[in-house]
């Protein structure tokens, strides 16, 4: 036990971080907050998974992914799909054409249930395939792009590209997607009751056990062999190669982790929201997922989750009040989490207790004089 | 500068309001007994919500109901208020982004405890939050014409549902121009495709015409080169179409550049409003043709104050298309529930809402069916260069039919 | 020449071209077992596209690649390594902000593959093979030094160091002493041949007094062709070698 | 297709053709900019889209001044506007490039993230400035409508003009690129930038004429752009994805490429968009770019450089 604790956390600072974070989410919120709030403190929380895999993937490897959405929306969907044909048994949905097949295949002339929907009646294989099908998908697109070495801002494209791709399939085949509209009006996960306040309590402490399973998954994955491999692909992605490493299989890999991660976030989404709609897999939620990580800290997995909670708030609470401002403040933190703290609220956190010569250190790299175009990013500090 | 241009119109409405026998300040009712559900209602307020896209893509196309809305609630606060009280409005802003709309809705209803919400425009953003006013017992007017296939207690649609839309439209078409082809296009979404599949049965099953293409656009689509090369082979006879958005502007801009214009053929469009013109301009669509219920131009009395009311509030550019208008009757027809059930209760006003009237709404009288669709007219507006609409054919009252039997 | 298995790699008819450029062409190259092995040549000549070509980081368009008589054109860089051959890059490659120790430890064949990064644990005799390593490189002192921090030329030797960890049977120098003082070239002479006694080492070298100090054999090219092979002396007192360098 | 007369399969053909270079021209247009900055600094500006809106707002403006103040220079504007929407669009670049993207050349990934923050921010200042609504210019009539060459054959004239304007600007450019001092100064600093340095050259100058040059561009496609599509807030960000596969089909070699793939991408979409139905047509198109790259990701016409 001892040296699995080790292995978690470097410090002691770090442990009692996390415990104080696990107390505040588990704890004082839902004494603090009602329902309404804490539902929403939940919603948040599923886009901490999709944050905790940039971290790996993005922070940790070096690899920016800006389709990120495309998972959390598979995992969406596969649950979206589950709680959906529950949904539609065929006394509720009598008044239909075809009863017994939701509600938009019915509006849209379809009278079977398409062949893979089937299974999707079985919640065991729901949960298999929230975790299977968006890893299974990332790993073929990773290990296509990575072993012919595409990285860097191609990658980015590609992954957008790619988010571009879903979105409009989804929306192009309505009959079976729900198109534009989503999969909506779910209400009971095996006739339990998804939108009483009781199940919204459960979901939601489901939500932040669930999340920190994950985090110390991936913080056991950093401070492993594994997590220092990762960093070194991203620093000195040649050396570890001629080290004898394959760096298309880890990368492929730790996109397909990453992209389960979002997959569990999509589906508990779903389960706390109600409903899953392509409006949350597209090009610019991809990249808000990419925005929370930015500034909560790319190199911190608790960072990565603050930073959720964090823009999310401020956009909830923000966006109330002034709804003009918003974006213009969204726009320029981001502009200054890029330019002046690469490493988040978590890296200016880990600054606080140190001397001024690291702010010094700190803002000297942005007075370089001569720009130097790499195609790696600077090592960045790599505490955590 | 409101006050005095508005005086006119004020003294109608109050003189309606007395008509209607309740909302003076001296035999105000008690908040106690006008709210027994714990809305947010005080002795000297109401508060209402008012859920849309001020940012995002849908920014564009929400600005006119978020202002035709304003506009109504101002005037009736001016004229007394609903049950003597004041209305506060707590707007929200759904971004574009449904989950932020059920979101804001929960809040809305959950947090504020407001006695109505005016809002949404897509479909949605409308199907992202019903589960949610249905679940918290919350009251939702809805200005958009919408695809229809959805009837709930607490939503009262103020625009009009599919058929009320398209079949006299068809019809009316199909005899003018002796047309029998048809091409539809559309975006690719819910309502453009329902409306589609309606015109398509309408088409074959009832003008015994044919449907010669049929195509969905994604929204944001920008290139129609192909598309129209294909309209040109296949000559239809009429371009029945329901695109919506940024692709309005480039699909009218090409279809003119391309040659096709309204003299040498026949457009009727279901998804083009003053608002949408604005941005395609009037040069581009001159002689097309709109289905709508409401046009800016219509000349009677109410929409004469409306459009003089409206554009003293918001500018003298600025335009009124059809949801703007239907976003307008949205405040009027609460408090005219309100009034008539003594209350602000949900139930009590959804218990109130069959067959209310409104004598004074721009578009000319409507009345409130039990499914929570209002009867109105159709009427065909050719756009003309200016960016206005003549308004060339006006139906008979149609009753809403959400759940259009033959059509499905 | 032998061709028997006391080379550990045939190099033959390698040739490859960049849109038409042949930068290296009809390369022959046999490397005996325990020797260390030099490639001198003017800048341009295609030196270190051979040692590209060798790991597998440009793929050859002919020719073959025999290490222990298997066949390596077409194997993955990754595969290469594991299979024996260890590479040393002109500018120094290590983590630079990692610590000595644990720029050795990553070297460390142990758990290369994913799951095996997982389970990876350091025991003791990765520890101890860590400590004798960096004994070896004269790094011993330093091993929880930032390896950023280190003088060029130890960082030179850590990345020797780092491909003694994987234990190869070849090792590749590309310009292993530029930028090194006189002290230290002497004493990275004096490793390379330390390390000599057990594998076969390849070198790309300009400065010809540290190449008559390690070389068993040289091999001179100009132009993506071989010009000369054979013993220091004999290269050195070849014309052609000598109108090449003079010319230049 | 025995349904139709071959004269009409003649014109469909030919009109379809045109469609497909129209197209081409206006990829062309969008993504030259971008590739230029892409090229020169190996950064992905996202905010490209909101400069090509900046350039079509800018038209806006004129055509307004011009209907208030000089309603007799109605014909021209244009042509002055897209002038104007050049220049407006490089200045802010130049000013953007000097704020921010110079402290970020060793960081692309960021500088991609950072230029998206840059996008919300100028999305949201249109809309408060010029409203949320769709706003278009009044054009000039001899804009407008088609060229009719015979019965049922019609070239559209705005499309004539954009790829007419999309000539001229790449010939500007390579002109520019390959006949002039700057342009010399520039290649080199892509090839070797501390070399360049070395040898007296200002990189950071270049840089920062390189990326405004891009932006200025990026306003000639969005002012060009107001004859075809819509000016609103958030019209830009529709072009944004064609204008990065464009340009990283092409490679990041030349401008060659970036030609090479607009015209590659412009045929596929046309001619699939005719025979596939709306949706359907651009989602294959996407698939087939976005395979192509993952087989041969360094694009059409990769950079010749030795890697280190």
């Amino acid at each position: 036990m001892p040296l699995l604790f080790r292995t978690l956390f470097k410090t002691r600072g770090e442990a009692l971080a996390f415990g104080g974070f696990l107390l505040l989410l588990l704890v004082v919120l839902p004494l603090a907050l009602p329902v309404f709030r804490l539902n929403l403190v939940g919603k948040y929380l599923t886009f901490g998974f999709v944050a905790i895999g940039l971290v790996l993937l993005w922070g940790r490897c070096g690899i920016l992914s800006l389709g990120q959405g495309v998972f959390f929306g598979l995992g969406g969907y596969c649950m979206a799909m589950f709680l959906k044909l529950e949904a539609s048994d065929p006394v509720t949905t009598a008044i239909q054409s075809t009863p017994g097949i939701p509600d938009f295949m019915d509006w849209n002339q379809i009278t079977k249930l398409p062949m893979y929907w089937e299974p999707f009646k079985s919640l065991p294989f729901t949960i298999f395939a929230i975790f299977v099908v968006p890893a299974v998908i990332a790993f073929i697109i990773g290990w296509a792009l990575f072993r012919r070495r595409v990285g860097g801002v191609y990658f980015a494209i590609i992954t957008q590209s790619i988010a571009l791709i879903f979105s409009l399939g989804i929306d192009g085949n309505q009959g079976y997607t729900g198109g534009r509209n989503g999969i909506t009006d779910l209400r009971t996960l095996c006739g339990w009751d998804i939108r009483s306040e009781n199940a919204q309590y459960i979901l939601y402490f489901l939500c932040v056990v669930l999340l920190f399973t994950v985090a110390l998954g991936a913080k056991y994955i950093i401070n492993t062999r594994l997590g220092r491999v990762l960093v070194a692909i991203r620093d000195r992605e040649d050396r570890v190669r001629f080290s004898g490493y394959d760096v298309a299989m880890i990368r492929a890999f730790i996109f397909a982790f990453a992209a389960m991660l979002s997959g569990i976030g999509g589906a508990l989404f779903v389960l706390q929201v109600g409903f899953m709609s392509p409006s949350i897999v597209g090009i610019i939620p991809s990249i808000e997922m990419v925005i929370f990580t930015a500034v909560g800290g790319r190199l911190s997995v608790l960072g990565a989750i603050l930073g959720c909670l964090i823009v999310n708030f401020g956009k909830t609470t923000f966006s109330e009040a002034y709804p003009d401002l918003w974006l213009y403040l969204m726009g320029g933190t981001f502009i200054a989490v890029v330019m002046f703290f690469p490493n988040g609220l978590a890296g200016l956190l880990e600054k606080i207790p140190t001397s001024k010569g690291k702010y010094a250190a700190l803002f000297a790299r942005f007075k370089k004089t001569t720009p130097v175009v790499t195609t790696k990013t600077t090592p960045i500090s790599d505490e955590n | 500068m409101k006050l005095k241009s508005l005086s006119h119109h004020f003294l109608k409405v109050a003189a309606l309001a007395l008509a209607t026998a309740t909302a003076t300040a001296q035999d105000k009712l008690p908040t106690a007994q006008v709210n027994t559900t714990g809305l947010a209602v005080t002795d000297d307020t109401v508060t209402v919500g008012q859920l849309h896209s001020a940012t995002g893509t849908m920014a564009i196309s929400e600005t006119g109901s978020i202002q035709a809305e304003q506009l109504a609630i101002d005037q009736i606060n001016a004229a007394g208020g609903v049950l003597g009280r004041q209305i506060k409005v707590i707007k929200e802003d759904g971004a574009s982004d449904w989950p932020t709309f059920a979101e804001k809705a929960k809040k809305l209803l959950v947090s504020d405890k407001v006695g109505t919400v005016f809002g949404c425009w897509t479909s949605a953003s409308r199907k992202a939050v019903l589960p949610v006013f249905e679940k918290e017992n919350g009251m939702l007017y809805y200005p958009t014409f919408y695809e229809g296939l959805e009837q709930s207690k607490n939503v009262i649609y103020t625009g009009q549902e599919a058929t009320q839309q398209i079949i006299a439209g068809l019809d009316w078409i199909a005899k003018e121009k002796k047309a029998k082809t048809f091409y539809l296009i559309g975006s690719d979404y819910i309502w453009p495709r329902t409306s589609m599949k309606i015109a398509r049965k309408h088409i074959e099953n009832v003008l015994k015409g044919t449907v010669v293409g049929e195509e969905f656009y994604a929204l944001g689509s920008t290139s129609f080169g192909s598309l129209i090369n294909k309209i040109k082979l296949k000559k239809p006879d009429v371009i029945y179409a329901a695109v919506v958005g940024g692709s309005n502007v480039s699909f009218y801009k090409q279809l003119a550049a391309a040659g096709i214009n309204a003299s040498k053929q026949t457009l009727l469009t279901i998804s083009v409003t003053e608002d949408e013109v604005l941005g395609i301009g009037g040069e581009n669509l001159a002689g097309f043709y709109s289905a709508m219920k409401y046009f800016q131009s219509l000349d009677n009395p109410n929409n004469v104050e409306f459009v003089k009311a409206f554009k003293a509030k918001y500018g003298k550019d600025s335009v009124i298309g059809d949801v703007t208008q239907a976003g307008y009757l949205g405040p009027w027809l609460w408090k005219a529930a309100v009034e008539k059930a003594k209350s602000f209760d949900i139930d009590k006003i959804v218990e109130a809402s069959p067959g209310l009237e409104l004598t004074t709404a721009p578009e000319g009288y409507v009345k409130l069916h039990p499914n929570h669709h209002l009867w109105s007219k159709l009427r065909i507006g050719q756009w003309q260069k200016d960016g206005q609409a003549k308004v060339l054919y006006e139906s008979e009252l149609i009753e809403p039919d959400p759940f259009p039997k033959g059509y499905q | 020449m032998k061709t028997d298995h006391d080379n550990v790699l045939e190099v033959e008819d390698l040739g490859v071209s960049f849109d038409g450029f042949k930068a290296v062409d009809g390369f022959n190259f046999y490397l005996a077992q325990n020797h260390v092995h030099v490639i001198i040549g003017p800048n341009g000549a295609g030196k270190t596209t051979v040692l590209d070509l060798i790991c597998g980081k440009t793929l050859a368009t002919s020719g073959s690649i025999k290490f222990k008589g298997k066949e390596l054109r077409g194997v993955r860089e990754y595969r290469i390594v594991r299979a024996g051959i260890g590479r040393k890059f002109q500018n120094p490659s290590i983590y630079e902000n990692l610590t000595v120790f644990e720029n050795l430890e990553l070297s460390h064949p142990t758990g290369r593959g994913v799951i095996g990064c997982l389970m990876f644990r350091r025991t003791a005799s990765i520890k101890k093979q860590c400590d004798d390593v960096a004994e070896q490189i004269g790094l011993a002192d330093k091993l929880d030094t930032e390896a950023g921090i280190l003088s060029h030329g130890q960082k030179q030797w850590l990345e020797i160091g780092m491909l003694l960890m994987q234990d190869p049977e070849i090792i590749m120098l590309d310009e292993p002493v530029a930028g090194m003082s006189v002290r230290e070239r002497t004493e990275t002479a004096l490793l390379i041949r330390k390390i000599s006694k057990d594998r076969s080492v390849i070198v790309i070298e300009h400065d010809m007094e540290f190449v008559r100090e390690i070389a068993d054999r040289v091999t001179v090219m100009h132009l993506g062709k071989i010009l000369a092979e054979g013993s220091m002396e004999k290269v050195s007192q070849d014309p052609k070698v000598i109108e090449v360098y003079i010319g230049h | 297709m025995g349904e139709y007369t071959s004269e009409e399969l003649q014109s469909i053909f030919i009109m379809q053709g045109f469609s497909g270079l129209s197209l081409f021209s206006v990829l062309l247009l969008m993504g030259l900019g971008l590739a230029l900055i892409f090229g020169q600094m190996g950064v992905i500006n996202m905010a490209h889209g909101e400069f090509m809106a900046l350039g079509a707002y800018t038209v806006y403006f004129c055509s307004h001044l011009t209907e208030t103040y000089a309603p007799t220079f109605g014909p021209y504007y244009f042509v002055a506007a897209i002038g104007l929407a050049f220049v407006v669009c490089a200045a802010l670049g130049a000013l953007v490039e000097w704020l921010m993207i110079r402290h970020l050349y060793h960081r692309p990934l960021d500088t991609l993230l950072a230029t998206w923050g840059l996008s919300l921010i100028l999305q949201q200042s249109y809309r408060s400035i010029f409203g949320a609504r769709e706003v278009t210019p009044t054009l000039p009539e001899w804009l407008m409508g088609s060229y009719n060459v015979k019965e049922g054959l019609d070239i559209p004239i705005n499309g004539m003009f954009v790829l007419g304007l999309s000539i001229v600007v790449t010939i500007a450019l390579i002109t520019f690129m390959y006949r002039s001092a700057f342009g010399l100064r520039l290649r080199a600093t892509v090839q070797n930038r501390k070399m360049s340095a070395a040898v007296g050259i200002n990189t950071g100058k270049v840089d920062r004429l390189a990326f405004a040059l891009g932006c200025g561009i990026a306003g000639i496609a969005g002012a060009a752009f107001t004859t075809i599509g819509s000016t609103g807030p958030d019209s830009g960000s529709r072009y944004i994805v064609d204008a990065f596969l464009v340009v990283v089909s092409g490679g990041t070699a030349s401008l060659l490429g970036c030609l090479a793939s607009a015209f590659g991408i412009a045929q596929a979409q046309s001619i699939l968009e005719f025979f596939l139905e709306g949706t359907k047509g651009k989602v294959a198109t996407l698939l087939v770019i976005v395979i192509a790259l993952m087989i041969r990701p360094q694009g059409l016409f990769p950079s010749k450089v030795r890697g280190n």
